[in-house]
């Protein structure tokens, strides 16, 4: 089936793929060039090979099993996506998420912002050749994700930011781990902005390359970094504060030209900023009640007790997300509404505790929003990251629509490369940071 | 003269073993999918190789006769001392000559494609 | 101009094209008339209004109702900071309504997306493709009609 | 076993070494099991301490197709293509929940699991698997590289 740059090419131009499966397209777009030697004439883009049927899934699951796949949208960011479902939720049912939840939430969405950051200069920077600063980052990367494993049990797809608070509580050495994690990212960045700021390659590559105008990213409907590049402010923590952003200061970097290099400095800035947030919250965030230690053990030590003498202590039956316990529920979760699974110790002993979980799970009953629908969106990665959702009184989304920031960012890189070289569409791609989980949906 | 005879014949042999062992081992197993194209996974947007442009060409040949005129540099940069004030003369024309060329070919717009 | 003025000056301004206003959950809904809604988005585009920003456009397949499929776009306004929601609805089995192509740039890949999964007709857009979808797909997946896990693999696949 | 064959089967063990420890791997990157092999392929987990760190971005110059993350109908003839261009011997490695059976995906988009198009050596389960469990993934196809008879040009046809 011809495509529509095959119509339109010159005779004596040439046509190249720089197909799905292309290192520097992350393996999900697709971009027909129509070359002149290395200049680009004319191009065309085709999307849609990550396209996995989001938006029809969620029509057939209730609202709290769809939970794990708004992970899985910008997945390089996850827990943005669940705040986002979350806030959008629990917008539709009216209820408050108490206070330490929304810290924590505010604290888990930064250290996904800066990973989010990390991992697209990261790939943005080896794709100009800068393979170092790929490891550099991936290392700090893997600092900030040991934080987010240890709270939440999963590196990444954590499905932890629930409808009315979060999964559990914080780990008991967090603050030395948050601490630590935020020295190393700040070493990370030092080194980055020695190495590539002034990097004579690096701006030849990057400056005043894929520059777009105000009016034109407006009119794109640009939103988030790559919006904040061209000059235009508009930050949905300033512009609609959610959670407690209005209580925390921080600064919103803008760039001058919307070109890669502001694109790349914008992030690298909001980085530092998302660390000040990190470290404002952590301070915030009390731990005055220390944690009862039972006298539970693991049951991996009772049986290395029980091999010399019989264990006197109770054995750690549910060995859980440390955390979750009943006593911790009116910290992390809400109790306005029944949209909250009942706590384990509940389900396990009492009958009622397990006749709520039952019912919490049955089908035609769980979380039952009101008729009507709603919009809410949360500052993601690449942008405003939005919900509408649409519900008709059961407990299955009768339409769940995202609203993809690198959806609209990514509709504009045709004119950005037009009349460009070859070379050019890497940087202005890499800094778009297409994510195809979020673009197809 | 023997360290020389063996040392050609070690990293000759080496040579040759590297070069022919893909030959020699690799399994043959015919596939017509591997003769066409490989662009990313996509069909292929044109089957020819369309011809190039005039300029393209213009501009290959210049190459080719400033990269020849910059080898005869090399054995001449090795001996320049011996030569003396004749042998500087005598390169000084030989690249004043390849520079009008090279001018001559400037003016008449061979690097100015519309 | 506060909230509350704001819609009534809208209505003013474009008194038949609208056909009702609402507020739910602190968002402030419009719905427009099909014919309508080119002179209205135009509008509140630019002078006045100037919601600059097309958030957001999308569909909803209402299976039973007689106006089947609904359009629903977000606006927002940069200098006010104020979002607006703005709904068609579109009768029938194949709905058309007219694009915005002109209006916002993202509007192109938005609608062909909507084209895409739910098959709804822009007039006036350049080139209305499948964008997600591939060329053999038949169907909208979107679709209430369409069965969640009916496959349509491009090529042989072994079971 | 006449002197011939222990010869062929000496042979066999010592080329199944040379391959098993230089993988080439190509790999085809498309959702969010990406990310978890950026950080098996980087410093904190590197699979190239078992000789598998060379990524090469051509099928001609790749023994091993690593599939990770979603492969969607739309993407499936390309993966197709990218495994037919690969030169023998070729190994493929289906990466995450996604390429070995569809995952949570299992609606009208997305194939359920890369075996429906191209022979798979070794599956790792996991939605994203856990570095560890990639590097584990690879000791077990370079197990079986090693134990599987090597097929070279001179070799009879047993």
């Amino acid at each position: 089936m011809e495509t529509r740059i095959q119509k339109e090419a010159r005779p004596d131009t040439m046509l190249l793929n720089m197909g799905p499966s292309h290192p520097a397209m992350h393996g999900t777009f697709r971009i027909m060039l129509e070359l002149e030697g290395e200049k680009i004439l004319n191009a065309e883009v085709e999307i849609g090979y990550l396209h996995r049927g989001f938006e029809k899934t969620c029509e057939n699951k209730t609202y709290f099993n769809l939970l794990p796949y708004t992970d899985r949208l910008n997945y390089v960011s996850p827990q943005i996506n669940n705040l986002g479902y979350a806030m959008t939720m629990e917008k539709m049912l009216g209820i408050e998420v108490p206070e330490r939840a929304q810290q924590i939430r505010v604290l888990m969405s930064e250290l996904s912002r800066v990973s989010d950051h990390l991992t697209c200069l990261a790939a943005m920077a080896m794709e100009n050749g800068a393979f170092t600063v790929f490891l550099y980052m991936m290392k700090a990367r893997e600092f900030l994700w040991d934080v987010i494993e240890f709270t939440t049990g999963s590196r990444m797809t954590t499905s932890y930011i629930r409808i009315g608070g979060v999964r559990a509580d914080l780990f008991e050495g967090w603050r030395d781990a948050v601490k630590k994690a935020v020295l190393e990212t700040r070493r990370v960045l030092k080194d980055v902005h020695g190495l590539l700021d002034k990097n004579q390659i690096f701006l030849n590559r990057t400056r005043g390359i894929g520059a777009i105008s105000k009016e034109d990213a407006l009119s794109y409907g640009w939103t988030g970094p790559c919006l904040r590049s061209t000059g235009v402010l508009y930050d949905v923590r300033k512009a609609h504060p959610y959670l407690t952003y209005d209580r925390l200061s921080f600064d919103v970097p803008l760039g001058e030209r919307g070109d890669n290099y502001d694109r790349y400095m914008v992030r690298m800035l909001e980085m530092e900023q998302s660390l000040r947030i990190i470290e404002q919250v952590a301070g915030l965030i009390t731990d005055k009640r220390p944690r009862a230690k039972t006298e539970e053990i693991e049951p991996t030590e009772a049986v290395r007790l029980g091999r010399t003498q019989k264990p006197r202590q109770k054995i750690r039956l549910s060995p859980n997300l440390e955390g979750s316990e009943k006593q911790r529920y009116p910290e992390i979760l809400t109790a306005d509404a029944p949209v909250v699974v009942p706590p384990k110790e509940d389900t396990y002993t009492t009958m009622e505790g397990l006749i709520s979980h039952f019912l919490f799970f049955m089908k035609g009953y769980g979380i039952r929003p009101p008729k009507g629908d709603v919009y809410f969106s949360v500052e993601g990665g690449n942008g405003e990251v939005g919900f509408y959702i649409v519900s008709d009184g059961t407990d299955r989304p009768y339409r769940l629509h995202l609203r993809a920031p690198c959806f609209h960012i990514v509709s504009a890189i045709e004119q950005l490369i037009k009349g460009r070289f070859v070379a050019d569409v890497i940087p202005t791609f890499g800094s778009m940071n297409m994510i195809g989980g979020e673009l197809d949906r | 003269m023997l360290e020389l005879a063996l040392s050609f014949l070690v990293f000759g042999l080496l040579a040759l073993v590297m070069l022919f062992m893909n030959s020699l081992l690799g399994p043959r197993k015919p596939n017509p999918a591997r003769e066409k194209p490989f662009e990313c996974g996509s069909p292929y947007l044109q089957a020819e190789i369309r011809p190039v442009r005039i300029p393209f060409f213009l501009v290959a040949l210049l190459f080719l006769l400033l990269d020849v005129e910059v080898v005869f540099l090399f054995p001449l940069a090795l001996a320049f001392r011996d030569h003396g004030a004749a042998g500087f003369a005598a390169v000084a024309s030989y690249i004043l000559i390849l520079a009008l060329g090279f001018v001559y070919a400037w003016k008449k717009g061979i690097f100015d494609w519309s | 101009m506060e909230k509350e003025n704001l819609i009534e000056e809208i209505r003013k301004r474009f008194p038949d094209e609208i056909e009702s206003d609402a507020e739910t959950r602190g968002d402030q809904v419009l719905v427009v008339r099909r014919e309508g809604l080119r002179p209205v988005m135009s509008g509140l585009k630019d002078a006045p209004f100037d919601y600059a920003v097309l958030l957001d456009l999308t569909c909803v397949d209402f299976l039973a109702s007689e106006n089947r499929f609904e359009m629903v776009y977000h606006l927002y306004s940069m200098s006010r900071n104020r979002r607006l929601r703005i709904k068609v609805s579109l009768p029938g089995e194949t709905a058309v309504v007219d694009s915005l192509v002109g209006l916002w740039k993202n509007a192109d890949w938005l609608e062909r997306e909507v084209f895409d999964m739910f098959g709804v007709a822009f007039i006036g857009h350049p080139d209305l493709r499948r964008i997600l979808m591939y060329e053999g797909f038949e169907g909208h997946p979107l679709r209430k009609s369409y069965p969640w896990r009916k496959e349509q693999p491009r090529i042989t696949l072994k079971d | 076993m006449s002197g011939f064959d222990f010869l062929t089967t000496r042979f066999d063990m010592a080329v199944g070494w040379a391959r098993k420890f230089s993988l080439f791997h190509y790999p085809f990157i498309t959702a969010c099991c990406g990310m978890e092999y950026m950080s098996a392929a980087c410093a904190h987990f590197d699979i190239d301490r078992f000789g598998a760190g060379l990524t090469r971005f051509s099928p001609r110059q790749a023994d091993l197709l690593l599939v990770v993350g979603t492969v969607s109908h739309k993407l499936a003839p390309a993966l197709r293509t990218v495994y037919e261009q690969m030169m023998e011997p070729k190994w493929v490695i289906a990466f995450g929940a996604c390429a070995v059976s569809g995952g949570i995906y299992q609606n009208y988009a997305a194939v359920q699991g890369i075996d429906k198009i191209i022979p798979v050596d070794v599956y790792i389960p996991g939605c994203p698997p856990r570095p560890e469990m990639v590097l584990d993934g690879l000791l077990k196809l370079q197990e079986k590289i090693q134990n599987q008879g090597q097929d070279w040009r001179w070799k009879k046809k047993t």
